[in-house]
Protein backbone atom coordinates (compact mmCIF):
# COMPACT_ATOMS: atom_id res chain seq x y z
CA UNK A 1 0.00 0.00 0.00
CA UNK A 2 1.32 3.81 -0.88
CA UNK A 3 0.02 6.37 1.50
CA UNK A 4 -0.27 9.59 -0.14
CA UNK A 5 -1.49 13.00 0.75
CA UNK A 6 -4.05 14.39 -1.65
CA UNK A 7 -4.10 18.24 -2.52
CA UNK A 8 -7.06 20.77 -4.21
CA UNK A 9 -6.99 23.68 -5.64
CA UNK A 10 -9.17 26.93 -6.31
CA UNK A 11 -12.57 25.67 -8.18
CA UNK A 12 -11.60 21.83 -6.94
CA UNK A 13 -10.80 22.30 -3.51
CA UNK A 14 -14.46 24.74 -3.18
CA UNK A 15 -16.50 21.13 -4.82
CA UNK A 16 -14.54 18.98 -2.82
CA UNK A 17 -14.99 20.77 0.84
CA UNK A 18 -11.60 19.70 2.13
CA UNK A 19 -7.73 21.07 1.18
CA UNK A 20 -6.51 17.58 1.53
CA UNK A 21 -7.36 14.18 2.26
CA UNK A 22 -4.80 11.35 3.38
CA UNK A 23 -5.44 7.99 0.87
CA UNK A 24 -4.55 4.58 0.99
CA UNK A 25 -3.87 2.81 -2.30
CA UNK A 26 -2.31 -0.11 -3.86
CA UNK A 27 1.19 0.29 -4.60
CA UNK A 28 1.76 1.03 -8.67
CA UNK A 29 -1.84 3.02 -8.18
CA UNK A 30 -1.52 5.87 -11.41
CA UNK A 31 -2.87 9.72 -10.58
CA UNK A 32 -5.83 8.47 -12.66
CA UNK A 33 -6.88 5.51 -10.46
CA UNK A 34 -6.59 7.31 -7.44
CA UNK A 35 -8.97 10.44 -8.85
CA UNK A 36 -11.55 7.43 -9.89
CA UNK A 37 -11.29 6.23 -6.69
CA UNK A 38 -11.69 9.40 -5.09
CA UNK A 39 -14.80 10.22 -7.34
CA UNK A 40 -16.43 7.36 -5.94
CA UNK A 41 -16.00 7.76 -2.21
CA UNK A 42 -18.41 11.07 -2.35
CA UNK A 43 -20.38 13.21 -4.27
CA UNK A 44 -18.26 16.60 -3.44
CA UNK A 45 -15.39 14.45 -4.81
CA UNK A 46 -17.11 13.59 -7.49
CA UNK A 47 -18.40 16.95 -9.04
CA UNK A 48 -14.65 18.32 -7.89
CA UNK A 49 -13.01 15.96 -10.14
CA UNK A 50 -15.41 16.11 -13.54
CA UNK A 51 -14.06 18.61 -15.40
CA UNK A 52 -10.75 19.25 -17.38
CA UNK A 53 -8.04 18.71 -14.29
CA UNK A 54 -4.50 18.88 -14.32
CA UNK A 55 -2.16 16.94 -12.06
CA UNK A 56 0.77 17.46 -9.68
CA UNK A 57 3.08 14.86 -7.97
CA UNK A 58 5.57 15.91 -5.58
CA UNK A 59 4.85 19.35 -7.05
CA UNK A 60 5.29 18.77 -10.70
CA UNK A 61 3.09 18.66 -13.30
CA UNK A 62 2.69 15.37 -14.55
CA UNK A 63 0.37 13.16 -16.69
CA UNK A 64 -2.63 11.03 -15.97
CA UNK A 65 -1.07 7.99 -15.94
CA UNK A 66 2.49 8.37 -13.29
CA UNK A 67 2.43 5.81 -11.15
CA UNK A 68 2.56 6.88 -7.02
CA UNK A 69 5.02 6.12 -4.23
CA UNK A 70 4.52 5.85 -0.57
CA UNK A 71 5.11 9.23 1.40
CA UNK A 72 3.86 11.29 -2.51
CA UNK A 73 2.38 14.59 -2.38
CA UNK A 74 -0.66 14.41 -5.31
CA UNK A 75 -2.46 17.55 -6.36
CA UNK A 76 -5.62 18.15 -8.58
CA UNK A 77 -6.33 21.34 -9.55
CA UNK A 78 -8.15 23.43 -12.80
CA UNK A 79 -6.14 24.44 -15.52
CA UNK A 80 -3.82 27.50 -13.90
CA UNK A 81 -4.90 31.00 -14.48
CA UNK A 82 -2.17 32.94 -13.25
CA UNK A 83 -0.56 36.28 -14.81
CA UNK B 1 20.47 35.67 -13.25
CA UNK B 2 17.79 34.15 -12.55
CA UNK B 3 15.16 35.50 -10.01
CA UNK B 4 11.56 34.21 -9.16
CA UNK B 5 9.32 35.34 -6.61
CA UNK B 6 5.79 35.43 -4.94
CA UNK B 7 4.95 38.23 -2.84
CA UNK B 8 1.42 39.36 -0.81
CA UNK B 9 2.81 42.87 -1.38
CA UNK B 10 2.22 45.57 -4.16
CA UNK B 11 5.00 44.98 -6.69
CA UNK B 12 6.97 48.48 -6.97
CA UNK B 13 7.65 48.21 -10.94
CA UNK B 14 9.81 51.18 -11.15
CA UNK B 15 12.16 49.46 -8.90
CA UNK B 16 12.24 45.93 -10.23
CA UNK B 17 13.26 47.53 -13.69
CA UNK B 18 15.62 49.56 -11.97
CA UNK B 19 17.33 46.87 -10.05
CA UNK B 20 17.45 44.42 -13.11
CA UNK B 21 18.91 46.93 -15.69
CA UNK B 22 21.64 47.51 -12.63
CA UNK B 23 22.06 43.38 -12.60
CA UNK B 24 22.79 42.87 -16.38
CA UNK B 25 24.52 46.25 -16.74
CA UNK B 26 25.27 46.87 -20.16
CA UNK B 27 23.68 43.73 -22.09
CA UNK B 28 22.13 46.11 -24.73
CA UNK B 29 18.34 45.16 -24.71
CA UNK B 30 16.07 44.72 -21.60
CA UNK B 31 12.61 44.03 -21.65
CA UNK B 32 9.77 44.17 -19.01
CA UNK B 33 6.42 43.29 -18.98
CA UNK B 34 4.02 44.39 -16.02
CA UNK B 35 0.18 42.88 -16.39
CA UNK B 36 -1.80 44.90 -13.91
CA UNK B 37 -5.72 44.06 -12.89
CA UNK B 38 -8.53 45.89 -15.49
CA UNK B 39 -11.72 46.97 -13.62
CA UNK B 40 -13.53 45.22 -15.60
CA UNK B 41 -14.06 41.99 -17.29
CA UNK B 42 -17.12 40.86 -20.20
CA UNK B 43 -19.59 41.14 -17.79
CA UNK B 44 -18.95 44.18 -16.17
CA UNK B 45 -17.12 46.37 -13.67
CA UNK B 46 -15.53 44.27 -11.35
CA UNK B 47 -13.71 44.91 -8.04
CA UNK B 48 -10.19 43.87 -7.78
CA UNK B 49 -9.10 39.90 -7.55
CA UNK B 50 -7.58 37.20 -5.58
CA UNK B 51 -5.01 34.91 -6.68
CA UNK B 52 -4.74 31.77 -4.95
CA UNK B 53 -1.75 29.63 -5.20
CA UNK B 54 -0.07 26.24 -4.39
CA UNK B 55 2.27 26.61 -1.69
CA UNK B 56 5.92 25.35 -2.47
CA UNK B 57 4.79 24.10 -5.78
CA UNK B 58 4.16 27.91 -7.30
CA UNK B 59 7.83 29.25 -6.20
CA UNK B 60 9.57 25.94 -8.13
CA UNK B 61 7.45 26.26 -11.07
CA UNK B 62 8.27 29.81 -11.48
CA UNK B 63 11.87 29.53 -10.84
CA UNK B 64 12.22 26.68 -13.30
CA UNK B 65 10.19 28.83 -16.12
CA UNK B 66 12.77 31.52 -15.07
CA UNK B 67 15.76 29.37 -15.85
CA UNK B 68 14.49 27.71 -18.65
CA UNK B 69 13.28 31.12 -20.68
CA UNK B 70 16.58 32.06 -19.74
CA UNK B 71 18.38 29.16 -21.20
CA UNK B 72 15.78 28.81 -24.24
CA UNK B 73 16.57 32.57 -25.40
CA UNK B 74 20.50 32.88 -23.99
CA UNK B 75 19.63 35.90 -21.95
CA UNK B 76 21.60 37.63 -19.35
CA UNK B 77 18.90 38.13 -17.24
CA UNK B 78 15.47 36.61 -16.44
CA UNK B 79 13.00 37.61 -13.53
CA UNK B 80 9.59 37.25 -12.65
CA UNK B 81 7.60 38.53 -10.26
CA UNK B 82 3.86 37.30 -9.10
CA UNK B 83 1.38 38.84 -6.39
CA UNK B 84 -0.31 36.53 -4.89
CA UNK B 85 -3.26 36.89 -2.62
CA UNK B 86 -5.64 40.15 -2.92
CA UNK B 87 -4.80 42.50 -5.65
CA UNK B 88 -6.69 45.78 -6.19
CA UNK B 89 -7.55 47.13 -9.27
CA UNK B 90 -5.36 48.83 -11.50
CA UNK B 91 -2.49 47.20 -9.45
CA UNK B 92 0.49 44.99 -11.17
CA UNK B 93 -0.27 41.22 -10.78
CA UNK B 94 2.57 39.90 -12.43
CA UNK B 95 6.08 41.63 -13.63
CA UNK B 96 8.37 40.17 -16.25
CA UNK B 97 11.69 41.70 -17.15
CA UNK B 98 14.68 40.00 -19.56
CA UNK B 99 18.11 41.45 -20.93
CA UNK B 100 20.13 39.95 -23.37
CA UNK B 101 22.90 41.17 -26.06
CA UNK B 102 19.87 41.78 -28.71
CA UNK B 103 16.75 43.16 -29.07
CA UNK B 104 14.71 40.22 -30.52
CA UNK B 105 15.90 37.56 -27.76
CA UNK B 106 15.17 40.24 -25.22
CA UNK B 107 11.87 40.58 -26.87
CA UNK B 108 10.92 37.07 -27.98
CA UNK B 109 11.93 35.52 -23.67
CA UNK B 110 9.59 37.97 -22.38
CA UNK B 111 7.06 36.91 -24.39
CA UNK B 112 7.39 33.02 -23.35
CA UNK B 113 7.59 33.76 -20.01
CA UNK B 114 4.17 35.64 -19.99
CA UNK B 115 2.97 32.36 -22.27
CA UNK B 116 4.67 29.92 -20.19
CA UNK B 117 3.50 31.43 -17.30
CA UNK B 118 -0.15 31.28 -18.15
CA UNK B 119 0.10 27.90 -18.96
CA UNK B 120 2.74 25.96 -16.39
CA UNK B 121 2.37 27.89 -12.97
CA UNK B 122 -0.18 27.16 -10.15
CA UNK B 123 -1.75 29.98 -9.50
CA UNK B 124 -5.66 31.17 -9.85
CA UNK B 125 -7.59 33.44 -10.32
CA UNK B 126 -11.03 35.18 -9.10
CA UNK B 127 -12.94 38.27 -10.02
CA UNK B 128 -15.21 40.10 -7.06
CA UNK B 129 -17.66 41.73 -8.29
CA UNK B 130 -20.37 42.35 -5.62
CA UNK B 131 -19.96 40.09 -2.61
CA UNK B 132 -19.49 37.13 -5.20
CA UNK B 133 -15.80 36.11 -6.05
CA UNK B 134 -15.83 33.87 -9.91
CA UNK B 135 -12.81 32.02 -10.89
CA UNK B 136 -11.56 33.42 -14.09
CA UNK B 137 -11.93 30.46 -16.99
CA UNK B 138 -8.66 29.38 -18.84
CA UNK B 139 -8.64 30.93 -22.32
CA UNK B 140 -8.40 29.44 -25.70
CA UNK B 141 -6.21 32.42 -27.16
CA UNK B 142 -3.36 31.56 -24.19
CA UNK B 143 -3.45 28.19 -25.01
CA UNK B 144 -3.14 29.33 -28.56
CA UNK B 145 -0.31 31.75 -27.42
CA UNK B 146 1.98 29.05 -25.69
CA UNK B 147 1.78 26.36 -28.57
CA UNK B 148 3.24 28.69 -30.96
CA UNK B 149 6.32 28.61 -29.12
CA UNK B 150 6.30 24.52 -29.30
CA UNK B 151 6.16 24.78 -33.14
CA UNK B 152 9.20 27.18 -33.68
CA UNK B 153 11.13 24.68 -30.94
CA UNK B 154 10.15 21.88 -33.56
CA UNK B 155 10.84 24.11 -37.03
CA UNK B 156 14.54 24.46 -35.32
CA UNK C 1 -0.96 59.16 -24.29
CA UNK C 2 1.50 59.62 -26.68
CA UNK C 3 5.16 61.46 -25.64
CA UNK C 4 8.32 61.62 -27.34
CA UNK C 5 11.39 63.59 -26.21
CA UNK C 6 14.97 63.80 -26.68
CA UNK C 7 17.38 64.77 -24.39
CA UNK C 8 21.38 65.19 -23.35
CA UNK C 9 20.79 63.99 -19.56
CA UNK C 10 20.63 60.58 -18.13
CA UNK C 11 17.79 58.10 -18.58
CA UNK C 12 15.54 57.36 -15.65
CA UNK C 13 14.23 54.05 -16.98
CA UNK C 14 12.95 53.15 -13.21
CA UNK C 15 10.84 56.44 -13.28
CA UNK C 16 10.05 56.24 -16.75
CA UNK C 17 8.50 53.12 -16.07
CA UNK C 18 6.58 53.72 -12.94
CA UNK C 19 5.35 57.18 -14.78
CA UNK C 20 4.00 55.11 -17.94
CA UNK C 21 2.47 52.91 -15.54
CA UNK C 22 0.70 55.61 -13.44
CA UNK C 23 -0.77 57.77 -17.00
CA UNK C 24 -1.77 54.45 -18.24
CA UNK C 25 -3.69 53.24 -14.93
CA UNK C 26 -5.45 49.87 -15.13
CA UNK C 27 -4.59 49.25 -19.26
CA UNK C 28 -3.48 45.70 -18.48
CA UNK C 29 -0.82 44.84 -19.93
CA UNK C 30 2.74 47.39 -20.19
CA UNK C 31 5.62 46.32 -21.89
CA UNK C 32 9.02 48.72 -21.67
CA UNK C 33 12.07 48.57 -23.87
CA UNK C 34 15.67 49.58 -22.96
CA UNK C 35 18.44 49.99 -24.69
CA UNK C 36 22.01 50.27 -23.86
CA UNK C 37 25.28 50.97 -24.79
CA UNK C 38 27.65 48.10 -24.90
CA UNK C 39 31.03 48.27 -23.97
CA UNK C 40 32.77 46.32 -27.28
CA UNK C 41 31.73 46.31 -30.68
CA UNK C 42 32.84 44.16 -33.50
CA UNK C 43 36.18 45.09 -33.56
CA UNK C 44 36.80 45.25 -29.54
CA UNK C 45 36.25 47.34 -26.67
CA UNK C 46 34.65 50.85 -27.09
CA UNK C 47 34.59 54.01 -24.51
CA UNK C 48 30.89 55.00 -25.33
CA UNK C 49 29.38 56.62 -28.01
CA UNK C 50 27.98 59.73 -29.59
CA UNK C 51 24.50 60.35 -31.24
CA UNK C 52 24.26 62.93 -33.53
CA UNK C 53 20.81 64.51 -34.26
CA UNK C 54 19.00 66.87 -36.30
CA UNK C 55 17.14 69.95 -34.11
CA UNK C 56 13.56 69.88 -35.28
CA UNK C 57 13.61 66.96 -37.54
CA UNK C 58 13.91 64.34 -34.62
CA UNK C 59 11.78 66.09 -32.23
CA UNK C 60 9.41 65.83 -34.90
CA UNK C 61 10.17 62.22 -36.42
CA UNK C 62 9.83 60.77 -32.56
CA UNK C 63 6.53 62.15 -32.05
CA UNK C 64 4.80 61.36 -35.30
CA UNK C 65 6.25 57.69 -34.65
CA UNK C 66 5.31 57.52 -31.37
CA UNK C 67 1.49 58.42 -32.41
CA UNK C 68 1.70 56.36 -35.05
CA UNK C 69 2.61 53.26 -33.19
CA UNK C 70 -0.27 54.71 -30.98
CA UNK C 71 -2.81 54.40 -33.53
CA UNK C 72 -1.45 51.22 -35.38
CA UNK C 73 -1.81 48.86 -32.29
CA UNK C 74 -4.94 50.88 -30.55
CA UNK C 75 -2.45 51.31 -27.24
CA UNK C 76 -3.65 53.81 -24.39
CA UNK C 77 0.04 55.01 -24.27
CA UNK C 78 3.26 55.11 -26.29
CA UNK C 79 5.96 56.42 -24.68
CA UNK C 80 9.56 57.09 -26.52
CA UNK C 81 13.00 58.94 -24.84
CA UNK C 82 15.80 59.00 -27.12
CA UNK C 83 19.18 60.41 -25.37
CA UNK C 84 21.60 62.52 -28.06
CA UNK C 85 25.34 63.68 -27.09
CA UNK C 86 27.75 61.23 -25.22
CA UNK C 87 26.52 58.30 -23.73
CA UNK C 88 29.02 56.40 -21.48
CA UNK C 89 28.90 52.48 -21.66
CA UNK C 90 26.20 50.92 -19.88
CA UNK C 91 24.06 53.55 -20.21
CA UNK C 92 20.18 54.07 -21.65
CA UNK C 93 20.11 55.23 -24.83
CA UNK C 94 16.24 54.69 -26.22
CA UNK C 95 13.48 53.47 -23.54
CA UNK C 96 10.10 52.79 -25.73
CA UNK C 97 6.94 52.19 -23.06
CA UNK C 98 3.53 51.14 -24.18
CA UNK C 99 0.45 50.61 -22.67
CA UNK C 100 -2.42 48.13 -24.19
CA UNK C 101 -5.30 46.06 -22.68
CA UNK C 102 -3.89 43.22 -24.20
CA UNK C 103 -0.48 41.57 -23.83
CA UNK C 104 -0.03 41.34 -27.74
CA UNK C 105 -0.31 44.55 -28.46
CA UNK C 106 1.67 45.93 -26.10
CA UNK C 107 4.46 43.75 -27.04
CA UNK C 108 3.82 44.40 -30.68
CA UNK C 109 4.08 48.21 -30.63
CA UNK C 110 7.31 48.06 -28.25
CA UNK C 111 8.96 45.90 -31.08
CA UNK C 112 7.73 48.17 -33.80
CA UNK C 113 8.52 51.42 -32.39
CA UNK C 114 12.31 49.54 -31.87
CA UNK C 115 12.39 48.67 -35.51
CA UNK C 116 10.95 51.77 -36.93
CA UNK C 117 12.71 53.80 -34.71
CA UNK C 118 15.91 52.55 -36.23
CA UNK C 119 14.80 53.23 -39.70
CA UNK C 120 13.00 56.24 -39.68
CA UNK C 121 14.30 59.00 -37.25
CA UNK C 122 17.56 61.01 -37.93
CA UNK C 123 19.80 60.09 -35.35
CA UNK C 124 23.84 58.76 -36.33
CA UNK C 125 25.59 56.86 -33.77
CA UNK C 126 29.61 57.10 -33.23
CA UNK C 127 31.52 55.12 -31.59
CA UNK C 128 34.57 56.19 -29.63
CA UNK C 129 37.39 54.21 -29.38
CA UNK C 130 41.36 55.51 -28.24
CA UNK C 131 41.10 58.77 -30.04
CA UNK C 132 38.93 57.89 -32.79
CA UNK C 133 35.19 58.04 -32.95
CA UNK C 134 33.56 55.86 -35.95
CA UNK C 135 30.50 56.77 -37.88
CA UNK C 136 28.39 53.05 -36.88
CA UNK C 137 26.76 51.18 -40.12
CA UNK C 138 23.17 50.59 -40.63
CA UNK C 139 22.05 47.26 -40.33
CA UNK C 140 20.77 44.77 -42.64
CA UNK C 141 19.19 42.95 -39.73
CA UNK C 142 17.16 46.24 -38.68
CA UNK C 143 16.41 47.12 -42.24
CA UNK C 144 14.64 43.24 -42.15
CA UNK C 145 12.92 43.69 -38.64
CA UNK C 146 11.09 46.96 -40.03
CA UNK C 147 10.40 45.04 -43.69
CA UNK C 148 8.44 42.35 -41.35
CA UNK C 149 5.67 44.80 -40.31
CA UNK C 150 4.96 46.46 -43.90
CA UNK C 151 4.17 42.50 -45.12
CA UNK C 152 2.12 42.21 -42.06
CA UNK C 153 -0.02 45.53 -43.03
CA UNK C 154 -0.31 44.75 -46.78
CA UNK C 155 -1.46 40.94 -45.14
CA UNK C 156 -4.73 42.65 -43.44
CA UNK D 1 14.71 80.69 -59.03
CA UNK D 2 13.90 79.05 -55.39
CA UNK D 3 16.37 79.47 -52.32
CA UNK D 4 16.82 76.88 -50.16
CA UNK D 5 19.32 75.79 -47.32
CA UNK D 6 20.64 72.72 -47.60
CA UNK D 7 21.55 71.02 -44.35
CA UNK D 8 24.29 67.82 -43.88
CA UNK D 9 24.28 65.78 -41.08
CA UNK D 10 27.00 63.01 -39.88
CA UNK D 11 29.58 61.71 -42.54
CA UNK D 12 28.16 63.61 -44.91
CA UNK D 13 28.64 66.46 -42.64
CA UNK D 14 31.75 65.68 -42.56
CA UNK D 15 33.06 64.83 -45.90
CA UNK D 16 31.50 68.13 -47.12
CA UNK D 17 33.10 70.15 -44.60
CA UNK D 18 30.29 72.15 -43.77
CA UNK D 19 26.74 72.19 -41.60
CA UNK D 20 24.80 73.77 -44.56
CA UNK D 21 25.10 75.45 -47.69
CA UNK D 22 22.61 78.30 -49.10
CA UNK D 23 21.72 77.19 -53.05
CA UNK D 24 19.74 79.14 -55.74
CA UNK D 25 18.34 76.52 -58.35
CA UNK D 26 15.91 76.49 -60.77
CA UNK D 27 12.04 76.64 -60.29
CA UNK D 28 10.93 72.79 -60.10
CA UNK D 29 14.19 71.40 -59.49
CA UNK D 30 14.18 67.93 -57.66
CA UNK D 31 16.23 66.94 -54.45
CA UNK D 32 18.17 64.23 -56.91
CA UNK D 33 18.80 67.66 -59.10
CA UNK D 34 20.48 69.52 -56.08
CA UNK D 35 22.37 66.03 -55.03
CA UNK D 36 24.07 66.59 -58.97
CA UNK D 37 24.46 70.15 -58.40
CA UNK D 38 26.21 70.04 -55.16
CA UNK D 39 28.60 67.18 -56.39
CA UNK D 40 29.42 69.63 -59.42
CA UNK D 41 30.60 72.17 -57.21
CA UNK D 42 33.47 70.54 -55.30
CA UNK D 43 35.25 67.43 -54.60
CA UNK D 44 33.98 67.82 -51.08
CA UNK D 45 30.58 68.08 -51.62
CA UNK D 46 30.85 64.91 -54.49
CA UNK D 47 32.19 62.75 -52.06
CA UNK D 48 29.56 63.37 -49.24
CA UNK D 49 27.00 62.52 -51.39
CA UNK D 50 28.43 59.53 -53.24
CA UNK D 51 26.88 56.95 -51.20
CA UNK D 52 23.52 55.81 -49.95
CA UNK D 53 21.72 59.32 -48.95
CA UNK D 54 18.72 59.83 -47.51
CA UNK D 55 16.94 63.19 -48.07
CA UNK D 56 14.42 65.27 -46.36
CA UNK D 57 12.23 68.11 -47.31
CA UNK D 58 11.31 70.42 -44.57
CA UNK D 59 12.10 67.83 -41.88
CA UNK D 60 9.83 65.54 -43.53
CA UNK D 61 11.73 62.43 -45.63
CA UNK D 62 10.53 62.06 -48.67
CA UNK D 63 11.77 60.80 -52.39
CA UNK D 64 14.77 61.67 -54.15
CA UNK D 65 12.24 63.25 -57.03
CA UNK D 66 10.58 65.20 -54.55
CA UNK D 67 10.36 68.81 -56.01
CA UNK D 68 11.22 71.86 -54.04
CA UNK D 69 9.97 75.31 -53.44
CA UNK D 70 11.76 78.83 -52.61
CA UNK D 71 12.28 79.00 -48.78
CA UNK D 72 12.49 74.88 -48.41
CA UNK D 73 15.23 73.21 -45.77
CA UNK D 74 16.89 70.52 -47.71
CA UNK D 75 18.80 67.54 -45.69
CA UNK D 76 20.83 64.97 -47.38
CA UNK D 77 22.50 62.09 -44.50
CA UNK D 78 23.20 58.83 -44.33
CA UNK D 79 21.02 55.55 -43.02
CA UNK D 80 20.01 56.51 -39.63
CA UNK D 81 21.47 54.30 -36.73
CA UNK D 82 19.83 55.41 -33.01
CA UNK D 83 18.00 52.91 -31.03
Amino acid sequence: MARVTVKFFAQVRELAGVEEVPLSIEDNATLDSIRQVLSEQNESFKNALAGTIVMARNQTIVKADTKVADGDEIAFFPPVTGG
Amino acid sequence: MVVATIQFEPLNIGQLQAQLFEQTKGAGACVCFTGSVRDYNKHGAIEGIELEHYPGMTEKALLALAASTQKKFNCDGVAIVHRVGKVLNHEPIVWVGTASAHREAAFNAAMYAMDALKQSVPLWKREWSGQHATWVDSKAADVKAFERWQTSVEDE
